[in-house]
């Protein structure tokens, strides 16, 4: 087996700002857009540019993930000697494997990666929405005879200061990054995607860990080393919609940003198709009653209430009377009726009861928990 | 809990005249339906959901939606590493004067079912829409007198053609032959008439008896006729279905039971049940709303953007129904589109038709207009395209 | 989602009785008769058996073990709302989860087992060689109202004193265990294998966990209180070939034994096969200089030498001048030319240069490590 | 990195009558070769080692062994969410009389290229063992002068037949015209003829173009004629293929290529190289030599059961030679039954095949004696029953 360029996507994050919202899954598997979850951008991005062979590496309630990945043939991703596969911390001989950091998680999966022989690395996260053509970050690697190419997105000189931010020279060389800059000199925020030479930075992380077990994490401690040693370490600007959806803010706003119809992202282009685990569900249905504006609803949906600007995930009941506007509900909720929903994330399984209210504001949106019940029991229609 | 001893047949080239110009080049059993499936994932699913793995599929002369609908039958756990979907490749009815082909056609299914080596076969067309207990039939099958089971269901007589198939069913409860719906007499009690589904149940050795019989003949034939035949020479047991039942023989049949399934009780009953309807996965992005829309009582299908207003329709995927346009109690199948201003009333739109602006389209409760796919109608004159019959 | 009876099936032994077979892998995926791992003979047994939902605990090197399971599709275990899922150590917010025992790993999994709402859970080991029909020992165990059925299997008085031995009553409910007793009271040796109605058991596990957490074990910890809580438990005896392969001794008779024609495995039995993940190799070729006698060869293997008594794994090399006897060689060993082999086990991917020799006796196997190589390179013919 | 942009064709209905009775029940792609495989494996291998997931396949009049065998095509890598297997269903040669079947003939390839959406196609046939490097075949045709390119072989005249195809080409290195081979002079220097190995590469939209112009016209006119016409229009880049080659276009052929496949080179280059040879994975026992078993230069599947010889011969999966036995130079395919003492040699059986005990059968290395699929040999008088030609 041996592929030119390997993916892995660090999806192992806790997501604790997520709230409620990932107390029992992890914070890819996150519900995003009516259709999809998080990762489902970062696995269709691959399959789209050809990287065809990815490792998932996560530790934190793995199990709603796991179902969601499979075997990797929703996203193409299944293919002989390549294809996806979900690496979770084991124990050898030497010990248990527990990951301490985005580069220690790839230092305990270099068997895995040895398995494929790549002579390129590429590092994901799981927790980004966008659309991105990783061959041309390939491309240039290759061109720039870079060691790491970092991937990096121009943000405005205020936002500078919320990001790590690489300083480049005229070649786009990276001369410095820095943390957070109070006085950014650039604007270049690092989106947490890189391309390594696989061999150069196994000997970073083998030394490392043979000595003083430095290496843990990319942006502390591996970009700091690869400049510190004058290794080539190239900027590749990234110019396209891009989204951390890492709070319960940015994730709402980033399903409402989904919602206008000429959105960035742009989902409906069918030549770079995001995919996802597909369930054959029955169509939805609208009754009577419903009424329906500015919003998206997608299968095994049924819907009797007000529906404003608002994203309804697979197969959620909204009953009559009830009224939901700027909000994302979603997969299994139900909502009883004479409900009142305004800004607010409604999660996974929830249950809303009969004549309930979940009210936020746009500064601080209302959360409803994965499978939490809220109010009385939902009336059996 | 191991998988059931049963395999299953399933015979596509079913009459399908009646359905054109939607059946021109599809069978009954791929005719789109309810906004997300085809009629034979109601079979399939039936199957799948009976933990049966072993299907014998007769193509039928247009084979090529079959194949692209089914694919490896992974949808309904018919890939499995034992069993799995056996295809007879169609042969035109004429050709049947060739003794060779005579011959293939009882080779082609006794093989199949020495194959599956099963204890029991259900056989099923594709033209039903109805969820059935394929494991209580069976259960039914095993404590009943006679050799071979048949279903029917219940109808009054003023929903059923006067020609269509009806069992005659004795008072000890045996059916002994198979009659014209009018010449049955309704029960007394509440006035109905017990129809033939065309799915019978009977142990594979006496299938395989009877298409060796069968095979010895002069005349070619079919396994339907067949099986009219023995149930006549040894009786049936009587299993009732008591479920959503339609059968699609007639444009008319199609549209009202599409058109039923806007009926909130059928829809539940029917896609929500224990026994889950499974078809072909698709990735599709959401259906949008935009402002101003306007649907009520309809289903949809996902991919669509909908401006103007649909109501009490049938509506798959990828549709748009462009600003002011109104759909209603009409049947749009995936990847058409109705023009700005334009207006569908009883109207059936097969795939990818394209409805230009401001045109008003106005069929019948009895007689739809049906426009074929891929069709254009962008003018006033575009209309008398339409099919009405 | 819901299913009658899950199995789980406990892989996650570090096997280190196994040495160096084991180094780098976990004990269910190590190589058995030519064309199966370990492991093929539970799942098969599940498949054959009717139980469609498998959960695989594991935690010890698990790369070659997932990445043999994959899908489970080989196993026929890929349907819809069923399947078979590998099990590992994850992170919660309560912290991190590691398998302490086999109780305790069925405890840590209960968010899995509760997807599918099983009434009954059946409890496997993922390192026996044999085949069993599940469904007749869940037909007695529903038969006797248990609340926990061990699969139990007579064995002489002398082999009882190394055994876990259950004492039952005349109607097979099991009054006593005793653990490797002096002097055993009965023959019925506990194989691993229990089915347990999962509600009680979760009970248990449960109240366990928030008080002193007590249930690590089933043999030692969840046996004993069943019975002294009077909980309905029966002993089902299985009669057939059943071989535990936990060390090398035991691994290389169990070969040995599969060599043997009228080996009561009967492997050749189609009416219950054993799947196995298939790669779709060349034909075996067999030279002018072969000498292959009472063995098993499978396909990739190019045999040159003298093969007497020994089995061959796939895609294994054995050059000319070369003889083995008496052995197991695992799947890509490259065997040079003019080597002896004698009461040995090879491992995966080892390479025996030429002219070695790997000798062992009947009481004291031989044994090359996974990758491991010996003597010089093998000449390239 | 990403997919190639290119689209596959196989046309399975390549002539077959001087590889009957093996192609009785099956078209050439689906004899089994080497002991494990099919012909078809080869060219779905090339295809599905060049990234390539579009592959349309004609299916010829015995489609179950080609369904049976390729499946969904997961073996190939061609059940992808992109791209996949479409087959265009068999019409009976003297069926496109009818304008209808010729329309259709054209119509299904031009549906399938242009929903590929590729920029260029291979067209194959499933009768060549090979293993070409479709990328490199793309790189040189890029860099060529010529629309179309065209693979050959250079082969020894009297390894071919004097009517088999051959390239005409130009001092330039053009391709300009098919010729017999009997009409080409062999290169000076090693004596060689270009053979016409039936592989062409070339521009989507340019495929398109003359599948539209065919279908224009008055006569029936099938893609290889077409190729070859435009070849001669146009004419082409010759590209060499070096490895092993062989044309399964008669039994001594047929015969002759699982022979060299016992030649250790042969087995090595073919496959055991770069690109992987992929085909249908099954579950299988191992094959288990007997004490006392003798067996040499040869080839085994798993599943098989030595307690005879095998001497040079190519033996598949589950085939039982039973004690002093003696098989020498023999194709003995899946399943067949070789009965104590009982001497083969120069045979080929075909599946399943039984030969009762103590009978001696010898074929001649020119003419090797077959037996058809299933047949039962119990004694010296059932011999006659092989077939010799």
């Amino acid at each position: 087996m041996s592929t030119e360029m390997l993916a892995m996507i660090l999806a192992g994050g806790q997501g604790s700002r997520l709230g409620k919202l990932t107390k029992s899954t992890a914070k890819p598997a996150v519900p995003f857009g009516g259709r999809y979850r998080i990762i489902d951008f970062a696995l269709s991005n691959c399959f789209n540019s050809g990287v065809n062979t990815v490792g998932v590496v996560t530790q934190y309630q793995p199990l709603e993930l796991n179902a969601h990945i499979q075997n990797g043939a929703s996203w193409g991703l299944d293919e002989k000697n390549a294809g996806v596969t979900v690496l979770q911390p084991f124990a050898s001989r030497e010990g248990e494997k527990w990951f301490q950091g985005t580069a220690h998680a790839i230092y305990q999966n270099i068997d895995y990666i040895d398995l494929y022989q790549p002579k390129y690395i590429l590092i994901l996260s799981g927790d980004h929405i966008y659309k991105m053509d990783y061959e041309a970050m390939f491309n240039y690697h290759k061109a720039k005879k870079a060691a790491l190419t970092v991937g990096v997105l121009p943000v405005s000189m205020e936002e500078a200061t919320r990001f790590g931010i690489m300083n480049t020279d005229e070649t786009e060389r990276i001369i410095e990054f820095e943390e957070k800059p109070k006085k950014p000199k650039s604007n270049l925020a690092s989106m947490g995607i890189y391309i390594f030479n696989w061999p150069t930075l196994k000997k970073y992380l083998v030394d490392s860990y043979s000595t003083d077990g430095k290496m843990e994490d990319f942006g502390k401690d591996v970009i700091p080393a690869y400049l510190s040693h004058n290794e080539p370490t190239y900027a590749y600007a990234f110019h396209g919609y891009w989204k951390d959806v890492g709070t319960i803010q940015s994730l709402w706003q980033a399903n409402m940003e989904f919602l206008e119809p000429n959105n960035e992202l742009n989902i409906g282009d069918r030549e770079w198709r995001i995919y996802s685990k597909n369930d054959a569900l029955p169509p939805m249905y609208v009754t009577k009653s419903a009424k329906v504006n500015n919003s998206m609803v997608v299968d095994g949906c049924y819907v009797a209430g007000d529906i404003e600007h608002t994203i309804l995930s697979q197969n959620v009941k909204v009953g009559s009377g009830t009224v939901i506007k700027d909000s994302m509900v979603m997969p299994n909720a139900v909502i009883g009726k004479d409900v009142t929903i305004d800004h607010a994330i409604i999660g996974e399984r929830a249950i809303i009861g009969d004549g309930a209210s979940v009210i936020g504001t746009e500064d601080d949106i209302a959360v409803v928990g994965f499978q939490e019940v809220l109010g009385k029991e939902v009336e059996d229609e | 809990m191991r998988q059931n001893n049963v395999s299953a047949i399933i015979d596509l080239n079913e009459p399908s005249d009646a359905l054109l110009p939607l059946t021109q080049f599809r069978p009954v059993g791929t005719l789109p339906f309810a906004g997300r499936y085809r009629l034979i994932d109601f079979p399939l699913s039936a199957i799948s959901n009976a933990g049966i793995r072993d299907v014998g599929m007769f193509m039928p002369r247009s084979a090529r939606s079959v194949q692209d609908h089914v694919r490896s039958g992974d949808a309904w756990n018919l890939d499995s590493i034992r069993g799995g979907i056996f295809t007879f490749p169609y042969v035109a009815n004429k050709d049947y004067s060739d003794p060779a082909n005579r011959r293939r056609y009882y080779d082609d299914y006794l093989t199949f079912l020495r194959k599956s080596d099963s204890s029991y076969t259900i056989v099923i067309g594709a033209r039903n829409v109805d969820n059935i207990n394929v494991q209580e039939v069976q259960q039914f099958h095993v404590e009943g007198n006679n050799p071979i089971t048949v279903l029917y269901k219940r109808q009054l007589p003023d929903k059923v053609n006067a020609n269509e198939e009806a069992l005659n069913i004795s008072d000890a409860g045996d059916v002994t032959t198979i009659m014209k719906a009018s010449e049955i007499t309704p029960d007394p009690v509440n006035h109905m008439v017990p129809m033939h589904m065309g799915v019978y149940f009977l142990r594979t050795s006496l299938l395989i008896d009877l298409l060796q019989n069968a095979s010895q003949r002069e005349e070619f034939i079919r396994l339907p006729e067949i099986l009219h035949e023995a149930l006549e020479v040894y009786n049936a047991n009587g299993y009732e279905y008591t479920g959503f039942y339609a059968n699609i023989n007639t444009i008319k049949r199609y549209f009202d039971a599409n058109m039923a399934m806007l009926d909130e009780a059928n829809y539940q009953a029917l896609l929500f049940s224990q026994r889950e309807i499974f078809t072909k996965n698709l990735n599709e992005i959401p259906t949008f709303f935009s402002k101003g829309s306007d649907v009520n009582t309809s289903l949809l299908g996902t991919g669509c953007r909908i401006e103007g207003q649909a109501n009490h329709s049938v509506i798959f995927r990828r549709v748009i129904i462009d600003r002011s346009a109104k759909v209603e109690n009409s049947i749009i199948m995936q990847g058409s589109k109705i023009g700005p201003g334009s207006k569908l009333n009883y109207v059936i739109l097969d795939k990818g038709v394209v409805i230009g602006p401001h045109l008003t389209i106005e069929g019948t409760p009895e007689k739809p207009i049906i426009f074929e796919k891929n069709m254009s109608v962008l003018r006033a004159s575009d209309i008398k395209k339409g099919v009405q019959h």
